[in-house]
């Protein structure tokens, strides 16, 4: 039988139209981490997200925050000199902690995330009221009274529609993800 | 190899390459020293130039059992004797009319550009080859073909230097 | 008759035998070939030793074998060793055939046995083939003695006198006023910090004043025919509008004359010229030359200053360019490098922030002849910097741009370092991916700017920029890095940015390369004969590359090659000739129809007509060897040795192995 | 007369409905058709390529499948939208296996993907298709003395698409100067938002935001002009977040590049839906104000 994948090619399968593992071509030179807007919010900086992925340090990395902290900028993708796409990646070990259920406690993205999905698959566009307050609690109550502040702005200034906006064949546009994912899964 | 009979084993296309000594054959060398790998049914014949290639070799080759034949030389341009690859395109193209004329498939051969710094390039481009002519399946071309092997065989002259020791 | 062959199948160590089962080979070869005249099939751990020749000589001695095949590594490698062998052993060196089982086997498949039964047929190919070799006389061609030298950078320079000195003639050839190169540009060499101009100015005045060298500056190939020991080529001497005859080179000329050029070439864009001028004070040769694009008179049609002043009266504008031609017997390629383009990578700022300067412009900022007098300033002209970041391997390991190392850059940015904390005090940051310093002397300079307490960042630049977000921010250059070390991203303001730029291939080397016939790798450097034991020589005989132009080198190197690439062609002019394949082709004047097919396909124009016989024919002394012609005559009437179609076509047979199948069919 | 498929987006609905507006009226005046994609469905932002990339893909498909009926080009005002049908489109094209997969799921709608789509961002349509020259020729009342950060963001850029520069692009400044306004030397111009991390991870959108916004201001931007809703409303409505965590007193209007040609191009301040921003571009407004009324005077 075939040996168990690595957990650094587990990751590279999970990169889209990647021949090989591209995270081993890395040469550790920090283009990414010096590149990243985000990077000091990071428990770790991309390189060594990279660094710990080929030394198959599996659990240390997804206790990071680092890929959910990644803004898609894809900054450190186009200036890589190894070519590596480092924000994909970093989408790779979202998907990859989502699917396990093993992310970092007290992160806000996953479930954001999810319910975002969840959003979409039930009327097939985002609706901004309902996402935004859901999460809002976790920064505590200054935070809540500002979001609400600016919810009630926006709706003054009639950029927040009253009811969530839905698409017309939604029924197909439902069976058509069926095909894709158990709609289950995401509701 | 198109030899073994044993229908168990999945067919192997034998191919003969044609390389020129300044560019593809380098090409090759340079495959090896790197040690890229490559599909083993192909085996190489080399010639100073492509220019060199007359087309009864390919023909000679169909006949004697061969599956596919690759044909490569320098790039347009970069040819060690000026111009002489130009040529062996314009054979090539008038060749693979007359192939098909005979009943052979344009796939079963192919006409390769490889600097001497492609090993790389001359690599994959075998590779995909050989697959190409796996597709195509076993040629058979001088049962299929009815006496084609008389004509394109070893010339009698030649088999003369018959040896016994 | 009956030829008797000998197969000797090399385990190259375990580069073959780790895949063939080379035993078996021989064995097979010995059985299944009998018939066809195998008398003897041996294997042999090294082949190319001298025990293995030996084995090859002894049974050419004792069992007569009349032909050999060695199955073994590229002809390209060891052909001419195996020839040798047998020639020692009296048989003709052309009556033996190497086939390739490791570049074309062992090393590029992995499958055992396939692997073998490939190597068996390519035993079996070699032999049918090498049943039609004939003997042969290598051809002797005369190599005339003179070297043409293009470039005359510090490669080109030391391979120019080493030949001259040798007592030879040599041509330097230098697109540029001067002689000098990039080197002249420098002020102090790593790692001893000795001043360039004072090592180097000797050399170029040697060259200058030597009796066995015309320097031709200002100058271009344009052309190169023949081949080794006879090329010919053609070489445009630009129009210097200086009558060189006359012209003493005092100067005024260049005092007098009212037009400034920015120089980009040799002061990087930095420092102005005149419109004729000499590139920097210690050029050779030593008169101008005026630049046609920029001088007032050739735009405007008066001014004439440089004229009414030269005390020789030696200038010239009606001066046109000429074309020379010379008869040489080899060449020497030392065309250098051109400077990665920063411009490219708009990250560092280069062109937009002021301050950012590329390495040959600091070059020429630290250079005590330079346009600042070897200060040390911002664009300013006045301000010392009090912080300098150095920014390695900007251009080179990337693949966006160049994927190799330019193997200079590490220690020019130590250079760097060293002469900005020197002469300015100012604090200096190296960020690098990696420091390499692998030559004599090069670590210990490193260790030299430790001390010193250079600050060194383990990390590649993100980006420099001049968006401040703190008041210790505003107004400085921001270099963005993450500190790889310690995993942290660091903001470092700075006053000002070095850029050290990598080495790239020449903008026209590909041109020519078609020029010389030789052929650039991937990123652009021309290929050597062997990449370790034939580093100077090309494919194309009689063609030598030294310095830079064959990839990435400093000065001690580019030395090294030059002096080496002259004993190459020294080695040559004193064999008075140089043998030549005898690969050629010849036409059997019964057979020839006269039909001409072949006279317009010789791009050598080798192959005559004579209209009184109605027959053409081959000049052996200018065919190549292509064999175009051969495949060409409807006749059948031209054949070219070495590549005849018997041997091809017997090639072919043994390959496929219809000798085996026609022997079952014959009994014994 | 140039024609296109228009995918609005769902924050083009409400949120960043001026960024609508403009769109629709500027395209008018330069006499550019855009045909609103029927029952489009929500591009999945970042959010679908965070729970399964295959679904983004199918969702994006369909998009672009229901595209192709009606068009050749498809024009898509939000660099999020764009970037998720651009690089669908690439990858289905790349891989027939994935594209295969996915016209299986499409068909439970009827539709099917051929990859035949060119996909635009509305800027594109702006500096390219159009160009900054025709912009100048249509413009009544340039924008004179109007500084204004043009702000890339990341996803009409990033990753990168052929040859296109990434490091050091400037069609934007091309189409700010074609209507009279001054483009600032603005280096954080590529700069993420954040936009991505808002709700996610609050903090570090803040600080981002705050360093643009620092920056914008170290340049005397009288306006930062964007060409994507999230980097909008999160440079405008967060700014007074902003200012409490960081004690600092920001008020740069934030408007949409389609906004500021509008007013260039004469077009009235509300149809552009000028109004609905929290924080007003006066200086852009009252400078077309400005030449207006002196018309006025010098017609009476």
């Amino acid at each position: 039988m075939a040996p168990k994948p690595s957990f650094g090619d587990e990751v590279a399968n999970l990169l889209h139209a990647a021949e090989g593992n591209p995270l081993r071509t890395c040469i550790q030179c920090g283009t990414c981490s010096g590149s990243c807007p985000v990077v000091k919010f990071m428990d770790q900086t991309p390189r060594r997200i990279i660094g710990m992925i080929n030394a198959g340090l599996k659990d240390e990395v997804l206790k990071t925050n680092t890929f959910w902290y990644c803004a898609s900028c894809y900054q450190c993708t186009v200036r890589c000199p190894s070519g590596i796409d480092i924000a994909e990646a970093m989408y790779a070990l979202k998907r990859y902690t989502m699917w396990k259920n093993q992310y970092k406690e007290g992160l806000i993205g996953p479930t954001f995330s999810e319910t975002f999905v969840k959003t979409i698959v039930r009327s097939g566009r985002s609706y901004e009221p309902l996402l935004a307050p859901t999460y809002i609690f976790s920064y505590g109550i200054r935070e809540f009274f500002s979001e609400a502040l600016n919810a009630t702005n926006l709706m003054l200034k009639g950029r927040i529609p009253i009811l969530p906006p839905r698409i017309k064949r939604l029924e197909n546009f439902r069976r058509m993800i069926a095909h894709i994912i158990p709609i289950g899964g995401v509701e | 190899m198109s030899e073994q009979t044993d229908i168990n084993k999945p067919f192997e296309p034998v191919i003969i390459g044609f390389t020129c000594n300044w560019c593809s054959y380098r090409a090759a060398d340079m495959a090896g020293t790197a040690r890229m790998k490559y599909s083993p049914n192909i085996r190489l014949i080399r010639l100073m130039c492509s220019g060199r290639l007359d087309p009864t070799f390919v023909l000679k080759a169909f006949a004697g059992g061969a599956d596919g034949v690759m044909i490569t030389g320098c790039h347009p341009g970069d040819c060690h004797y000026v111009e002489q690859n130009y040529k062996a395109l314009r054979r090539f193209i008038i060749l693979k009319k007359t192939l098909q004329q005979f009943g052979i498939e344009a796939g079963r051969i192919k006409l390769l550009w490889a600097s001497a710094a492609e090993g790389a390039f001359f690599t994959e481009e075998v590779n995909k080859f050989v697959e190409q002519v796996r597709a195509l399946g076993p040629l058979q071309w001088p049962t299929s073909g009815g006496g084609l092997e008389k004509m394109f065989a070893v010339p009698e002259h030649m088999l003369v230097k018959e040896v016994t020791v | 008759m009956t030829e008797k062959i000998g197969v000797y199948v090399c385990h190259c160590g375990t580069n073959i035998a780790g895949i063939v089962d080379v035993e078996d080979v021989a064995k097979w070869a010995a059985e299944k070939l009998q018939r066809r005249g195998v008398v003897i099939a041996r294997d042999y751990k090294f082949m190319c030793s001298s025990l293995g020749q030996e084995l090859i000589e002894k049974d050419i001695k004792e069992l007569g074998l009349t032909r050999v095949v060695v199955a073994a590594c590229s002809p390209h490698l060891h052909e001419k060793t195996f020839r040798n062998a047998c020639k020692n052993a009296g048989l003709n060196p052309y009556l033996c055939e190497l086939v390739s089982i490791r570049e074309q086997v062992s090393w590029v498949h992995t499958d055992k046995v396939v692997a073998t039964e490939k190597s068996k047929a390519i035993v079996s190919g070699g032999v049918e083939r090498v049943i039609w070799h004939e003997p042969l006389e290598p051809l002797r061609v005369p190599i005339h003695p003179a070297t043409l030298v293009v470039g005359g950078g510090i490669a080109g320079i030391q391979a120019a006198l080493e030949i001259a000195d040798a007592g030879y003639h040599v041509y330097m050839v230098e697109r540029e006023p001067s002689i000098g190169g990039h080197m002249a540009q420098f002020d102090k060499t790593f790692p001893t910090l000795d001043c360039s101009a004072c090592i180097l100015t000797p050399k170029m005045v040697d060259v200058g004043n030597h009796p066995n060298i015309t320097l031709l500056t200002w100058a271009e190939v344009t052309n190169v025919d023949g081949y080794v020991g006879n090329f010919q080529a053609t070489i445009r001497q630009k129009a210097r509008c200086v009558n060189t005859e006359l012209c003493t080179g005092c100067g005024i000329c260049w005092e007098k004359c009212p037009k400034k050029v920015i120089d980009d070439v040799f002061e990087a864009g930095l420092g102005k010229r005149k419109a004729i001028y000499t590139p920097f004070p210690q050029a050779v040769p030593r008169y101008p030359v005026l630049d046609k694009a920029n001088c007032t008179y050739f735009l405007k049609g008066t001014c004439k200053a440089c004229e009414k002043f030269c005390p020789t009266g030696a200038i010239d504008f009606t001066q046109q360019d000429e074309f020379l031609q010379i008869d040489v017997g080899q060449i020497i390629l030392a065309t250098g490098w051109d400077l990665f383009d920063v411009r490219r990578m708009p990250q560092y700022g280069y062109g937009r922030l002021a301050n950012v300067f590329t390495s040959l412009e600091f070059e020429r900022l630290s250079n005590a002849s330079g346009p600042t007098g070897g200060k040390i300033v911002l664009r300013d002209g006045v301000t010392p910097p009090a912080s300098v970041a150095i920014v390695h391997c900007v251009g080179s390991r990337d693949k966006n741009y160049n994927p190799y190392c330019s193997s200079i850059c590490c220690m020019q940015s130590l250079k760097f370092a060293h002469l900005v904390h020197e002469r300015t005090g100012a604090e200096v940051y190296n960020c690098y991916i990696d420091i390499r310093t692998p030559s004599k002397g090069y670590e210990e300079f490193y260790q030299r700017l430790l001390e010193e307490g250079t600050h060194f960042i383990r990390g590649k630049v993100a980006e420099v920029t001049n968006a401040y977000r703190t008041p210790e921010e505003e107004g400085k250059l921001i270099v963005q890095v993450e500190d790889t070390l310690i995993g942290k991203q660091r903001r470092i303001p700075v006053d000002m940015v070095i850029l050290s730029a990598g080495l790239e291939p020449r903008h026209d080397a590909k041109e020519v390369g078609r020029l010389f016939g030789i052929s650039c790798s991937a990123d652009g450097w021309y290929i050597e004969r062997h990449p370790k034991l034939d580093p100077v020589a090309t494919m194309t005989d009689g063609v030598y590359i030294a310095g830079v132009v064959q990839g990435p080198k400093d000065i001690p190197a580019s030395v090294a090659q030059g002096a080496a690439a002259a004993a190459r062609a020294l080695g040559k002019i004193q064999q008075k000739e140089v043998a030549m394949e005898p690969i050629r082709a010849t036409i059997n004047e019964d057979k020839c129809s006269g039909c001409r097919m072949c006279n317009t396909l010789c791009p050598f124009n080798a192959i005559l007509f004579h209209e009184d016989k109605m027959v053409s024919e081959v000049n052996p002394a200018l065919c190549q060897g292509c064999g175009t012609c051969v495949a060409a005559c409807p006749a059948g009437a031209i054949s070219g040795t070495g590549f005849s179609n018997e041997q091809i076509l017997a090639q072919l047979d043994g390959l496929l192995l219809l000798n085996i199948k026609r022997l079952e069919e014959i009994p014994a | 007369m140039k024609e296109y498929v228009y995918f609005p987006g769902c924050s083009l609905e409400k949120i960043a409905i001026s960024y609508h507006l403009s769109a629709v009226e500027t395209t008018q005046k330069l006499g550019i058709k855009l045909t609103e994609l029927e029952d489009w469905n929500c591009c999945g932002a970042t959010a679908y390529f965070h729970v399964d990339e295959l679904l983004a893909y199918t969702l994006t498909a369909r998009n672009l499948a229901m595209a192709e009926k009606i068009g050749s080009e498809i024009v898509a005002p939000c660099s999020a939208c764009y970037k998720n049908m651009y690089f669908t489109n690439v990858h289905l094209n790349e891989d027939p296996d994935l594209a295969e997969h996915i016209n299986e799921a499409l068909q439970e709608d009827n539709l099917s993907f051929s990859g035949k789509m060119v996909v635009k961002h509305l800027i594109e349509v702006f500096s390219n298709d159009v160009s900054s020259e025709e912009i100048k020729s249509k413009v009544i009342y340039p924008l004179s003395g109007l500084r204004v950060a043009t702000y890339y963001g990341c996803q009409i850029l990033r990753p990168k698409k052929d040859h296109e520069d990434v490091e050091q692009p400037h069609y934007f400044e091309d189409l700010m100067s074609a209507i009279g306004a001054t483009p600032v030397d603005f280096p954080l111009k590529l700069t993420c938002c954040g936009g991505s991390l808002l709700i996610s991870s609050r903090p570090a959108a803040y600080s981002m935001i705050h360093n643009l916004l620092y920056d914008a201001q170290r340049a005397q931007a009288d306006v930062i002009a964007t060409a994507c809703p999230l980097c909008q409303v999160n440079l405008e409505c967060y700014q007074q977040q902003v200012n409490q965590e960081f004690g600092t007193h920001f008020a740069i209007p934030v408007v949409y590049f389609t906004q500021l040609i509008g007013l260039s191009m004469g077009i009235p301040p509300k149809k552009l839906g000028f109004g609905k921003e929290f924080l007003s571009p006066k200086k852009a407004i009252d400078a077309i104000k400005n030449i207006k009324s002196q018309e006025e005077v010098i017609t009476q």
